[in-house]
Parts: C-alpha cells; structure tokens; sequence
C-alpha cells in the first residue's frame, strides 16, 4: 500500500511554527526514551487502570496470566508485523497464513503425537517458503508488498480450503497444544505461568536484540531509504526478504499457540493481519518505515487485547465494540502525530533525478 | 533485445500505460474465448456478457472513487462498509415509497458523502496515514451497522430496482451509469483544477503546496467522491437486493477494489494513472471471474487463482513500468558497435536541453 | 464482551426478542411442528414431510429427465456445516445421474456474497438451459427478487435453507427451523439447571434469520425461566474468541450452562471451564462430532440440536421429482429432532470414521460414495 | 541602481524549535538588480528566502514591498503579490508536463475547464522569449535533465509576472556552461526591472552577476556591500569570520607523478550509457573525472561501483579483477562511492549519525566489524562534525555540510582504498569545503586512491593529480593536473580534435 514514507501523503508538513510551539527544543527529540513506545506505554496503563476499576481481581494473577496467554500471539505477529512495517513493507497475509498453518497441523497431525514433531518442522518449512514468496515477489518483481501479500492471503485461504474440502478436517495432538494451553503449573500467587506467555517475551526479546544487531540497523536504514541502504552496499532484497520470512515464521509461532490455546475452527485466523498492522501503529510505529521500536510494536499489541478485554470488563455490546476500537485507533496515531512523533516530509526531493536510483531500490520508490 | 520485447516496448510507448492495461484485456478475452472455445463454451452469450458487466458495474463504482483517492497518494479502506451503509439508508429511506426515491438516493449519498468527508478530515487535519484513518472509519460503520440493524432492512420500490435488473441489450443500465461516470471522472482529472491538483497533491503535496494548491483541499475531495462513489455502490446494492445488507461489508470490495485500481495501472504512491486504466482493471477482474464461473471453479481454487493472477499481473506490470524509466541507451550493448562520434559541428554549450 | 441489560434494569431484561426476528405464530408453529409425525419413511427423513401441502408439478414435466440439466447457485460452502451438506448433495446427485433421474448438475459458488449470488442466478436464467434451478440463498431478504426473476424464466426453481420472502418457487425445503432449534437448546438448559443458575449464551453473528431466529427462541424460553443470562457474545465461531471470553467469564464469577446457536467452537468452550479447573457446564452444541466427542469422553450434561443436515439431499430428489412430474410439498418441512443422551453412542459409531467438523445428522450413509466422500475429502 | 528599494525586509526574526535562526535581519532589494545572500551551510540564507517566500512566518519584524507592509501567510499570497521563489528543494512534478508544473495552481480556465492548449502555449512563448526551445511544453518534466528541470523552475517562477524573484543555490546541480544559460536569464530579469535575490556558494557566480552582497552568519546579518566594494578573500573572511589562506590544499609532491602501486584500473569499460572507459589510478594519487552535465560521469562512477555495471571491459582494484556486480562486491574489494545526491542516495535522514555512520559496516562486514566500529567516532570527531544531540541525533536535522560529513565517516569507515567521490561538495559551505579537500588529501597521503567528480573546474583543477575527461560517454582526453581550464572544457564540449587529445 501506499506506503507512504510520510506519515500522511498528502497534507503538508506540519508548520515547523506549530512544533516550535510545542516543542521546547530541538535536542529533546533525541534524548526522548523514543516517544512512540512512551505514548503506547502510557495508553496500555490507562487501560489496565480502568480495567481495574471494573474488575479488581484482574491483576491477581491467574486472571493476568490468561491475559498474557491470550495476548502472546498477537505480541508475536506484532513483532514479525514490525519487521515487515519498519522494512518499508506490508504483510497483509499473516492472518490466513496462521489459519493455514493450523489446518494444516490438524489434518497431518490427525490426533498422532507421533507426528507433532514432524509437522511442526513441516511448518515452518511451510512458513518459510511463504514468507521466501512474500518477500522474493515483492522485492525482485517489484510488486507492492500490499499487493503481493493481498494475494498470497488470498491463495493461502482458497489453497488451504481446498485441500481440506472446505472445513478443517483432523485433530491435533496433545503434545501440539502444550504451548499454547498449558504452563508451568504451581507457581505460588500466579497459579501458571503459560508457556505462551514465556515464548512471547522471548520473541520480544529477541527482536529487541536483533534490531541491535546489524541486521536491524541494516533493516531500519532500508525502510527509512532504501536507495542509499542500496548504495550502501546493503543487499535490499535479502534484508527485506528476511523480513518477510521472519514474519511467516513467527505467523507460524503464533499459530501454534493459537491452534494450542483453542483447537482447530474453521474461522482460525480471520482478520489478524488487521489486528496486527493496528496493533503495531498503536505502538508509533510509522507506516513506511524507518521508524519505531520491537518493544513499542509489542506493547501495541498488548494494548489491543487489553482494549478487547476492557470493552468486556464494561459490558460493551459486542457490535459496538468495533466502532470504540476503530475511533481509538484514530485518535492514537492522531495524538502521535500532533506529538510530532511522525512529522516531517518523507518523500525524497532532491534536484538530480538520476535514473539509477530506479535500479537499486527494491520495490516501490 | 529480442523482436517481441522490442515491440512490446515500442507498443508500450505509443500506447502508454493505459493501452498497455487495454491491450492485456483484449488479449485476456482473446485467450479466455479461446480456452474456453476449446473446452465446447462459449464465452460471449449474452449470460456471460451480461454477467461480466454486471460484475463490472460494482466493482466499477468503487474503483472508480478508489482511483481518485489513491491518486491523491492516500486509501480507502472504508468503500465497502460506506457501500453497505448507503444501501441501508436508501433502503430505509425509501421504505418501498415510490415518491421518496430521489430523497433515499440523496440521503445514502450525503450519508456517504460525509463519511469521505471524515475520512478527509482525518488524513489531512488529523494527520493519520489514510491506511488507519479509513480501517478506522470502516470499523465505526461496521460498529453502527451491526448495533443498529439485526440483518437486513427496508424495502427499495420496484421503480428504483431497475436500476440493478433493466438492460439495454446485452449492457445493463448500472453498467452504462458507471461508465458514464467513469467518463465524467476522466474529464475531472484532466480537465478540471481539482483533478490537476490531485494529480499535483499525489505526485509531491509539498510541491503542491508551494505552487499555491490547498494540499488538503485535493485530497479532502478525492476522499468524498470516493465515497460517493461507494454509495452509488451501495445503491446499486439496494436496487439489486431490494432492500439493504450490513453484512456487505464483509465482502472484501475494498482490496477488490484496490487491485482493480493498481491492475489499471495508478501507481499506489500517487500522482500517476488515471480512471481509463481503472476501468480495464475493472474488466479484467470481471472477465476472470466470469470465465471461472463458466468453468464452474471451485471457489476454494477461484481464490488461488485470484491471488496469483493478481500478483503475476502486477508483477508484469511492474516490470514495464521499470524499464520504461530506465535511462536513455547511449550505447546499445547488441548490434555493431556504435561508431566513435564525429567531432560535433556546433559546440555544445549553447542550447540546454538541445541534447535530447 | 456481553449484552447485558442496562444497570438499573431488571433482571431479566434484554430476553425480550428483537421484534424484527420474533414472530409469535412461526415460534408456536415450529414448536407444535416438533411433536408432529411427519409423514414418510423414518428410514428416509430426507423424504419425510410434516404436514405437506402437495403440490402439482406436472407442467415441468419433462422426457427424458436424465438430460435435464439442473442448476444450483450456492450461498457459500463457507462453514463446515455447509461443507458437509453440499457434499452429501453431490453424493445423492451422483445417484440420481446414475439412476438417469437427472442430467447435468451445474453449480456456482457466490461465497457469501449477495450480489454474487444474484448474478449467477441471473446467469443461470440468461443462458436459459436450465430445467430446474436449486438455490440456498445466503440473505433472505436480498436473494428475493432474484429468486423472482427465477421463477418468471417459468423454470421451477426450489429453494432451501434460508427462505425467501416470495412464495413462487415450486417449492421450499427446510426444517423445521431456527425457533425449535433455540427452544430445543433452552428447555433443555432450563430442564437440567437449578433455578438461579447462571447461562451464557455464545452467538455467531448478528443478522442471520436462521441463527436470529434461535436466539430469539431462546430469549422467549429463559424469560419465562428461573436461570440468570448472563449475557450474550458474538464470537465470529472463531475459537479463540469462544475460549477467551468464556475464561473472562468464569474469572468474575461462575457460569452453570451454555446455550450456544451453533456447536461449532464448543469444545473452545468447554476448554475455557478445563484450564480454570471448574466443573463443565450444562451445555447445548450442535450435532458436530468434536462437540459430540467431547460430550461422550467427558460425560458432559448436554445436548446437541439439530439443524439438519440431510436436508442438502432434498433439493435434488426434489428436483428429479419435478421433472418427472411429481407432486412435492409446496413447503417442505423436514424433520428436525435433536440428539439426546440416549441416541449419543448410536450417532457416534454411525459417524466412527467422520472428521471432528462432520455432522452426525447427514444422513448420507446409504448413498453410494459413503463413507470415503466425506472422510476424504 | 540607487532609489527607494521596491522590498525591504527589516528586523526579520525566525526560530525553530526554541533554536534562533535568523536575529533581526534586514534586506533592501531593488528593481532591476541583483542581490546575492551568502553565509555558510545553516547560515539561515534559505530560512530568510522563505520566510520571504511566504512558507515560513517570522517571528518578528517586518517586510514592505513598495513601501507598503506586507505579511505572505502562505506562499501563494507572496506569488500573487509578485514576489517568486526558485526554492533549493527540488519542486517539479516529475510526472506531470512542463506546461502543467509551470501553471500549477493557476491553471487558465475556458468555460470552467482547464484549458491545456492555453497553458502550453503560454508555456511555449516563456520559453521562446528565453530563448529555450529546446524545451518542449507537453514533454514530461521526469524526461528532462536536471538543467532542464532547473530552467522550468525559473520559468514556472517567471511565469507569475513576478517582479522579485530568489533563487536558493539555482546552480547547484548545473554544469558550468549550463550557468552560462542561468547567466543569460538573470541578464534579461534584470532588463525587465526584476530584483533577484541569489543565493550561491559559488563566490565566482557572486562576482558574475551581483550589484550588492549580503553576508548572513549564524543567523545574524553581517553586512552589506556593494560587490565592488569586496573582493573574495574579503567576501570569505566575513563569512567564515577568519581569513582563509589557500583554498585548495597543496597536492602531494611532485604532483601528477605516480606516488604508489595502480590500485583502481579500467580497461574497455562500457554498458549502455559510456563506452571505451579505460584509466588508471594510483595509491596517493587523486584522479580528476571531469566533463559536462550528462557526460557520462557518475555513470562511470556507478559501473565502478557495481550499481549499473559494465557490461564489457575489466576492472581490477589492487590488480585483481573485480567487476563488481552490486555496492557490496565493490565495497568488499575495497572501493567505495561518495554519492553525488547526499539526501537520497546517501543517508537515511531519520536515523542516527551513528546508524548512518556504521551502515556500511552494518551491511557489508556484519561479524566482527566491532574494532573498526569503535573507530568511527573518532572518525567523526576528525571531521569536525557538528552534531547538537550527539551522535545519537538524527542527521536529518544536520546542516548539509555536516550532513556530508557523515556520509564521508561512513566511507572512511569501511577502510577503502579506492574512493570515487561524485560531487562531495556540492551545497555545502567554504569551510566545509575545504574540510572535505583536507580530508583527501590526508587520504591520498595514507595510499588511498581518489576518483574526483565534480562539475566545478576550479576544484577539479585544483585538487586533482591529474585529469580524465568525458564527452557523451567516452573518453575525450587525458590532462595533467595543472591544466587550465579552457583545455578542460575545449575536451569535454569536444571542440578540441580528439585524435589529438586522446593520444
Ligand atoms: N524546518 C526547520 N525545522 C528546524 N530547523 C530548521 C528548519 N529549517 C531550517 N532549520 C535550521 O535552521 C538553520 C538555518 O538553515 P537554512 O536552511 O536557512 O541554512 P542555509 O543558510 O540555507 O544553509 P545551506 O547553505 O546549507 O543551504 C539550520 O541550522 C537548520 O538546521
Ligand atoms: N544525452 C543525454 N540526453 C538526455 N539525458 C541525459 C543524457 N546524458 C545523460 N543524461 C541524463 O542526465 C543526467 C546526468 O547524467 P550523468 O550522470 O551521465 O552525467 P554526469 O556527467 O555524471 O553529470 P553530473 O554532473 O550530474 O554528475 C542523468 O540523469 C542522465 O541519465
Ligand atoms: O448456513 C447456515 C449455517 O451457517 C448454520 O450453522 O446453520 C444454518 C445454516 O443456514
Ligand atoms: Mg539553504
Ligand atoms: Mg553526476
């Protein structure tokens, strides 16, 4: 999609008299802790302090574990979201990738522990060449990642329900479903501590470690400006293909948890990927790229749930829930970019207009 | 290069973009008759025709608006809950009354029109990327429409269903009404200021602004014409239904109408393409389903096929654009190698530009 | 998240239906309907009827109806329960073509989309070689003037499932319907829970006359009751959605029963009550095997409705019929009978080798392709 | 020249972010001449052209123009009233046509539609009446060269019937016969009574063509002379507040002689656009690359680098064939390319001076590069980069000299022995200029081999060893380093025999 590299393509940078306004002085902007994980930082404790207004015994433990339970596999496609976003990309096909991946594991697993093994390797096999295809198509044959990803959303849902006939057929097994149900038991206060929990902060950490890394800083560059990334000797394709193989990959994770938190339905999946990009622009993160933080884009993430959870908490009609989540959405990133925190013009505008910079970008620009 | 690529290119650059996306429908109606002569169908009956513009005429209406907005470097995600809502308001309105058509037509259509005027609002007052603003949106209709209706409601007069079922032979009515203002679309955008400025907004609304065009002003426009656009969709909805669906919403128009508009060739950044292009988009999505339709695929494999057609499509598509912009060849790397330059008879310091 | 009534109101509240999906007359004739022999074969219930009112169909009679071509524009095969039944229906179509009782079987898939679907009808019309046109529309409202456009082509045209609001079709196949389904659900809660007990109720989607019907249903049944609704939710059938607002539930305070309007993501349900170490709840699923499994394995206190399935065989007999001129019921209501305990093992072991989303009231197992074209599929 | 000025600006006070820009400056523009405002990079010349401009508004003071006061709340306001502006920024339409980008925003209307035949014949008539018909109205503005472009901004600026008009470094990205054109333009504004207010680094364009002279310095004015009345040496002491001696520092001795072992040669090099690219460069040695705009120039330099190959001839780096295929193969034999377009093709302008600093790194040598990454802020620190945050700022909120600098640590940290540099000093101020010749002379001293671009010739003649020029893809000719410029140019606008030149 448009990714646009400027926070809104077509309204004019914000008058640097507004931000002058606001803004004591230039130097805060570096030495901010990042604002855009502040900002979400900030949100999720409103809701958790409204949530406990509601529903005191929220936070005794067993109640804020099944929260963390649920949340880790959006705090996992919110990483993997990330790395595609902050890359200068989309990935619209981790919802139907997630559904996939566990129809898959139902109709080979089909009850078999034996096969639990196998079939989780098959997985991320099938992860991978999804996420290879994401990013192969999108960065060597040039189409739009949201154009690219929009289809293999499509392919995903139509391939998998054909091969099983419409409806997901078989069973998983007990051991499949360890991660994603059960947790180290007995743990005083906090009864369990869920395995997806644990597996969620890991993957948080990692990214936080990863884009310390070079790759990350390699990654980051490539979604602020491909073209000099690409004249830095960055292999663009490959970071990016990266990218999208992380984020299948981690699709993967979170299907596992999902697929052990639940079961199989046929409904498996639906509408994550929205869920995901929401949950990462909720965290500051800039559509475009370039910018933000892994731990932001996971604080986004337990921002949503805990949004799901409260509309609960209030007894909100559940048809109504929608539309509270979409003016929320709005207005956090309205409030982020009023903080200036996705201000200035993206769009390169340099006087020489040299061609070459066509055959070195990737995908778009 | 090889003969077939060299006439591509040269055919590409006599016919532009948009021939070039009017060529691929021709040959996709070729290549589908064909396939489909060969396995004993046909696909120019009149029941394939009038279903592959029936096809056309929806998607037609919200692609049609989608263009503008994408033009204008932003998105909508919001045409097939702004569709859904305006069904439902001219269903209501109208609520089976022949003397209140006109008044149920203009409500679904101001109704729609506000919501694009929101959408605006927000992608350029409130500065949020237009991917937000307009999921955002979609999801507050979506809310209003699942709190408020439990299914569908009212009742369209017979009168207003000719709208969705009359034809004029084989071209049913809707299908002339967006081609129509498919046409009035292409006069906005090349012959009107705003349609200038939107191309100028999409292109660098930096510049824009510097050039004395109000960048929000464009913008703000494209998004309420897209959603009337997507009202006249919803209508058309209504017409065909006779009453009004929430639950349209979940037909995905939305990305439907996105790969139309890119299909067509409007670069998703903005500033370039136009509605021409959109339309054959448009007709080449239609004529695929239809021919899967006549091969009664199965709808699992119809997605598959969907998803791939679209990627290869834009894939291809990509791939001229690229080599459209690539430099001017000095030196072809084939043929005899170029003789050394005779010593130029003039110096070259005169003219700028005389190079070219 | 839940519908509950508003703060002040009276317990009890919010049971009163939606008067857009609550028609007092069809709830007591749906009701009535259950406790009525219908006439046929028992053996057969796909044939049976209950209280037919013939119809003659002489006039589309046609020669040599194994060259007729039938045609079936489909809704959507989008959940399991349409799955199942459409490839029952391919199944009994394969016997009537082997029989030389129907030709051709056209089908096209508008998956879920109303326009779609009106176009293929409209398609099917136009190309004007169709003897006889099934549909299963997927809105009732939106379908009805497409439907109308059918039946003036002067095909016969038979609908299912969902309804239409027009009566032109030959005829009009469904059971008994979405009221006896809710109420076979409520009473039963309502039978094996305590008064004061607390109910759930886990609801698809909103705006679904079948599934809008159950809950209407039930809200008539549990206003007159003793138990406590706690609410409802909408869960998109979606798994982890059931599970998740099942746990929120039980951690602010106990739930006895679950009503559900469709049994699919039952066993998420029942999962929810298994992790917070509680007692399962009285529970009403549906007749899909993963509930009826769990339900057996776990000796559950519960009941599985019936929104039957085998009626994916009719339109089809029904078309045969036609064509070869026989009478059918101008509205044929097909039995409808929920699975109680006492039936639970016989269901289980006619469906031993079926998938976990396969429904137990097929009824496809005397035709040729059982069992391989459900288990295989 | 003399007379009431027709714009007078007084007191103008602008901050940004808490941060004072501009203190109380005054300038007095008058009809028919031109004004030239100079200062080092962030001097705040192009902060005052907008708020001239009407894009930003001052905080304080005041602006008259025929002694009424006038405040431009937008840049249109400024336009209507007459006043124009060349902004430093590129801002063109590259899709749209020349016609459509010069009446953008005011497009003719006929019976409320747009009336394109009008625009493009209007368009055509300003070009005629500049005498630049090489020009076409409908061509898309993507298709023209950069001069081209740069020529449609004037025109666009003229077509406003504008009776001030600033130009913010026009000559930036132009050649210098291109200039001549720039210069031809300017004559006739000032015959028509236009006040031109030009902002240049190029103190020779200054001389060329201003009456009078404003020097800006951190924000402050400080003073204006008639451009009689100051000589260059005078011109730069008031702008960088110190005399500066040489500006070119003394090559290596004995210059031109080949100081080290042939790090970088070429032989039969060609691809679509250059053909027949052979040279040789050594350890120690800077070799000048010059030649006019399109020559053919930075696409050697991009073949070098692996980024639009050769498709033909052999490049060797240290004597091994290279024939680098992508910037990292280039990168990892050892030859670098400082781009000539610092924004887009050189930073990645939201990121830290650090990030940017270690990219190349990052990128190409991403295990164990940790010893050279420490090095590198000293690196930057040895260029004298200013930074106010530190290295953890942003470089977009860098000046572009220091910016460059960045660019340059982040080469030099890759420990290069081949640096082809395109243009490194384009838009960036004196001191920082002579920052960057130190630096490559430093290098060459340590046995780096230098390939120079550049389209000034006083810098290429003055820091290169020895020179290669270009003439539409193809070697012209060899120098040495000291020839003089008419030698340069009589090669690169191939009016000197090639035969001749070549041998
Ligand atoms: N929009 C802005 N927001 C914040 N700071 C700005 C902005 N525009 C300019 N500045 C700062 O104001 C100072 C003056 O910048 P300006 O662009 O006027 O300098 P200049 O003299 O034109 O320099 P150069 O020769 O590099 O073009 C610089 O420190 C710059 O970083
Ligand atoms: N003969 C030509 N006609 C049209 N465009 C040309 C021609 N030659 C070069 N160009 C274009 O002009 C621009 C500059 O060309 P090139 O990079 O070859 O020149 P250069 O000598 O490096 O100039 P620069 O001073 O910009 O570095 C490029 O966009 C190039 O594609
Ligand atoms: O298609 C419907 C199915 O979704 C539901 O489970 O039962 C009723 C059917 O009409
Ligand atoms: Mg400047
Ligand atoms: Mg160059």
């Amino acid at each position: 999609m448009t990714a646009p590299a400027s926070p809104t393509p077509s309204a004019p940078p914000p008058a640097p008299e507004a931000d002058a306004r606001r803004r004591p002085r230039l130097g805060a902007l570096s030495s901010l802790p990042r604002g855009g994980t502040a900002t979400v930082a900030l949100i999720l404790l409103l809701i958790f302090v409204v949530i406990a207004t509601q529903n005191p015994s929220f936070f005794e433990g067993p109640p804020l574990m099944g929260f963390g339970k649920k949340a880790a596999p959006l705090v996992i496609l919110a990483v993997g979201q990330y790395l595609v976003i902050v890359s200068g990309e989309f990935d619209l096909s981790v919802g139907s990738l997630v559904g996939a991946q566990v129809v898959i594991a139902a109709r080979l697993i089909d009850g078999d522990e034996a096969m639990t093994w196998p079939v989780l390797a098959l997985m991320a096999g099938f992860g991978l060449v999804v996420g290879l295809v994401n990013g192969l198509v999108t960065t060597l044959l040039r189409v739009p990642s949201i154009i690219t990803t929009l289809g293999t959303m499509l392919v995903l849902f139509g391939a998998v329900r054909f091969w099983t006939g419409g409806a997901p057929t078989g069973a998983l097994s007990e051991a499949f479903r360890v991660p994603g149900r059960n947790g180290i038991e007995n743990v005083p206060v906090l009864y369990q501590i869920p395995w997806a929990l644990l597996i969620a902060v890991a993957v948080v950490v990692a990214g936080v470690l990863l884009m310390r890394s070079p790759y990350g800083r390699t990654l980051m560059a490539t979604g602020d400006n491909d073209t000099a990334a690409a004249f830095s000797g960055v292999r663009v394709w490959s970071v990016r293909t990266l990218a999208f193989v992380a984020s299948s990959l981690l699709a993967t994770l979170a299907a596992v948890l999902i697929g052990g938190y639940a079961g199989v339905t046929a409904q498996v999946g639906q509408g994550l990927e929205f869920t995901a990009i929401t949950a990462v622009v909720l965290g500051g993160v800039v559509l475009g790229g370039g910018r933000g933080t892994v731990l932001a884009a996971a604080l986004g993430a337990l921002t949503v749930e805990a949004l799901f959870t409260l509309f609960n908490q209030l007894y909100l009609p559940s048809t109504i829930q929608p539309a509270a989540q979409g003016l929320i959405i709005i207005a956090a990133v309205a409030y982020a970019s009023r903080r200036g925190e996705l201000r200035l013009p993206g769009r390169p505008r340099r006087r020489p207009d040299h061609p070459t910079e066509h055959t070195l970008g990737s995908s778009r620009r | 290069m090889t003969p077939l690529r060299t006439t591509v290119r040269s055919l590409g650059s006599r016919l532009g973009t948009t021939g070039l996306v009017y060529a691929a429908l021709v040959v996709l109606l070729a290549v589908s008759s064909a396939f489909l002569a060969a396995r004993g169908a046909t696909l120019f009956t009149t029941a394939n025709t009038v279903d592959l513009f029936t096809r056309s005429s929806l998607l037609g209406f919200l692609a049609i608006g989608q263009t503008l907005v994408i033009l204008c470097r932003s998105l909508d995600l919001s045409v097939g809950h702004v569709a859904a809502l305006s069904a439902l308001v001219a269903a209501t309105t109208m609520d089976g009354d022949p003397s209140r058509i006109v008044l149920g037509a203009a409500a679904a259509l101001g109704v729609a029109a506000l919501i694009g005027l929101a959408n605006g609002l927000i992608v350029t007052g409130l500065r949020v990327n237009p991917f937000i603003a307009t999921l955002g949106t979609a999801l507050v209709v979506q809310g209003y429409l699942d709190t408020t209706f439990q299914g569908p409601a009212g009742s369209v007069p017979a009168a207003f269903q000719t709208f969705g079922y009359t034809r004029i032979g084989p071209l049913p009515v809707s299908t002339l009404v967006m081609l129509g203002l498919a046409v009035a679309a292409v006069v906005f955008l090349h012959r009107t200021r705003m349609g200038y400025h939107m191309y100028a907004v999409g292109g660098d609304a930096e510049v824009a602004r510097l050039s004395g065009v109000r960048a929000g002003v464009p913008v703000v426009t494209a998004h309420v014409l897209c959603s009337i656009t997507a009202g006249v969709a919803g209508l058309l909805l209504a017409a065909r239904f006779g009453t009004g669906n929430p639950q349209v919403y979940a037909n995905g128009y939305e990305l439907e109408a996105i790969a139309a508009v890119v299909l067509g060739g409007t670069y998703l950044l903005g500033g370039r393409g136009g509605v021409a292009g959109t339309i054959a988009g448009v007709f080449v999505l239609a004529t695929l389903d239809t021919v899967f339709n006549v091969l009664a695929v199965d709808p699992f494999v119809k997605d598959v096929l969907r998803g791939a057609v679209l990627i290869a499509a834009v894939a291809v598509y990509a791939r001229g654009q690229h080599s459209r912009t690539a430099a001017r060849v000095r030196f072809p790397s084939t043929g005899p190698p170029a003789p050394p330059p005779s010593p130029p008879s003039a110096p070259k310091t005169a003219p700028l530009g005389g190079r070219r | 998240t839940t519908d509950t009534p508003d703060d002040d109101a009276a317990e009890g509240a919010g049971l009163t239906p939606d008067e857009e999906w609550f028609d007092q007359e069809e709830f007591d004739t749906q009701l009535a309907q259950r406790d009525i022999t219908p006439e046929g074969d028992p053996e057969q219930p796909w044939l049976q009827a209950i209280e037919p009112e013939w119809t003659d169909t002489s006039e589309f009679a046609i020669d040599d109806p194994g060259d007729a071509t039938v045609c079936f524009s489909n809704a959507s095969v989008s959940n399991p329960w349409r799955v199942t039944g459409f490839i029952t229906m391919e199944q009994q179509v394969e016997a009537l073509q082997d029989e030389g009782r129907i030709g051709e079987f056209r089908v096209s898939d508008a998956a879920d989309d109303d326009n779609q679907q009106i176009s293929d009808i409209q398609a099917f019309v136009d190309a004007g070689d169709c003897d006889a046109i099934i549909i299963s529309p997927s809105t009732t409202a939106t379908l009805t003037p497409a439907v109308e456009t059918a039946c003036e082509s002067g095909v016969p045209v038979i609908v299912f499932d969902r309804g239409v609001n027009t009566d032109c079709m030959v005829t009009f196949i469904h059971p008994i319907g979405g009221y006896a389904y809710g109420a076979d659900a409520a009473e039963f809660l309502v039978d094996e829970l305590e008064p004061g007990s607390t109910v759930l109720a886990l609801r698809i989607l909103p705006g679904v006359d079948v599934l809008e019907h159950r809950w209407a249903a039930a809200q008539t049944i549990f206003d007159d009751s003793e138990l406590e609704v706690l609410g409802f939710e909408f869960t998109g059938g979606d798994g982890a959605q059931i599970k998740d607002l099942v746990s929120q539930h039980l951690q602010r305070g106990s739930v006895d029963g679950i009503w559900m309007d469709a049994g699919d993501g039952a066993v998420a349900g029942l999962e929810a009550f298994e992790d917070a170490g509680q007692p399962y709840p009285v529970i009403a699923g549906e007749d899909e095997l993963s509930f009826m499994r769990k339900w057996d394995e776990e000796d559950i206190t519960a009941i599985a409705p019936v929104y039957s399935n085998f009626q994916w065989r009719t339109p089809v007999l029904a078309a045969s019929m036609i064509l070869a001129g026989e009478e059918v019921p101008s509205e044929w209501v097909l039995p409808q009978e929920p699975i109680r305990e006492e039936e639970l093992q016989d269901y289980l072991e006619r469906n031993a080798d079926m998938p976990s989303l396969h429904y137990a009231k097929f009824g496809g197992e005397d035709l040729p392709g059982f069992p391989e074209a459900w288990t295989d599929r | 020249m003399t007379g009431e000025p027709l714009l007078r600006m007084r007191a103008i006070t602008k901050s940004f972010l808490g941060v004072r820009v501009l203190h109380g400056v005054d300038l007095d523009l008058r009809a028919g001449e031109v004004h030239a405002l100079v200062g080092e990079n962030g001097a705040g010349k192009s902060t005052l052209m907008k708020v001239l401009a009407g894009v930003h508004r001052p905080d304080g003071g005041t602006i008259e123009l025929d002694g009424e006061q006038v405040a431009f709340e937008h840049p249109v306001r400024a336009q209507r009233a007459g006043v124009a502006t060349v902004f430093q920024e590129f801002n063109l339409l590259p899709e749209r046509t020349v016609a459509e980008n010069v009446f953008l925003g005011r497009e003719p209307l006929r019976r409320g539609l747009v009336d394109g035949r009008a625009m493009e014949r209007a368009t055509a008539a300003l070009l005629a009446d500049l005498g630049l018909e090489g020009i076409a109205p409908w061509q898309k503005v993507r298709s023209l060269s950069v001069a081209e472009q740069q020529i449609v901004e004037i025109v666009k600026a003229l077509s406003q019937d504008a009776r001030v008009i600033s130009m913010d470094e026009p000559t930036a990205a132009l050649a210098d016969h291109e200039v001549e054109v720039l210069y031809r333009i300017i004559g006739r504004l000032r015959e028509r009574g236009v006040a031109v207010l030009y902002v240049s680094h190029r103190l020779k364009e200054i001389f060329d063509l201003a009456a009078t002279i404003t020097v800006l310095k951190d924000g402050d004015l400080v003073g204006t002379w008639p451009a009689q009345e100051l000589g260059p040496a005078e011109l730069v002491r008031q702008m960088v507040g110190r005399p500066v001696s040489a500006v070119f520092p003394e090559p290596l001795e004995p210059r031109g002689e080949h100081v080290g072992r042939v790090r970088l040669s070429v032989a039969g090099g060609g691809n679509s656009q250059v053909d027949g690219i052979g040279f040789e460069v050594r350890g120690g040695e800077i070799l000048g690359l010059g030649g006019l705009q399109g020559s053919g120039r930075t696409e050697v330099a991009h073949a070098l680098f692996g980024i639009a190959r050769f498709t033909r001839g052999e490049v060797r780096v240290d004597g091994r064939v290279v024939n680098p295929r992508s910037p990292r193969q280039a990168v990892r034999a050892g030859l670098v390319l400082v781009t000539e377009d610092r924004k887009s093709q050189g930073l990645a302008l939201h990121q830290s001076v650090l990030a940017n600093g270690r990219l190349v790194l990052d990128a190409v040598f991403p295990f164990g590069s940790g010893p050279r990454a420490r090095r590198l802020p000293g690196v930057l620190s040895s260029l004298e980069l200013v930074a106010r945050g530190g290295h953890g700022q942003e470089v977009q909120y860098l000046s572009g000299g220091n910016q460059q600098k960045v660019v340059l640590a982040k080469w030099l940290a890759a420990e290069p022995g081949v640096m082809v540099m395109d243009e490194p000093t384009r838009g960036i101020d004196v001191g920082a200029k002579q920052a960057v010749y130190r630096l490559m002379r430093e290098l060459a001293a340590d046995g780096v081999a230098i390939v120079l671009i550049t389209s000034e010739l006083p810098e290429l003649i003055g820091m290169a060893d020895r020179l290669v020029v270009l003439d539409d893809g193809r070697i012209a000719g060899e120098l040495p380093g000291d020839a003089d410029e008419e030698a340069v140019m009589a090669l690169a606008t191939g009016s000197a025999p090639r035969e001749e030149a070549a041998s």
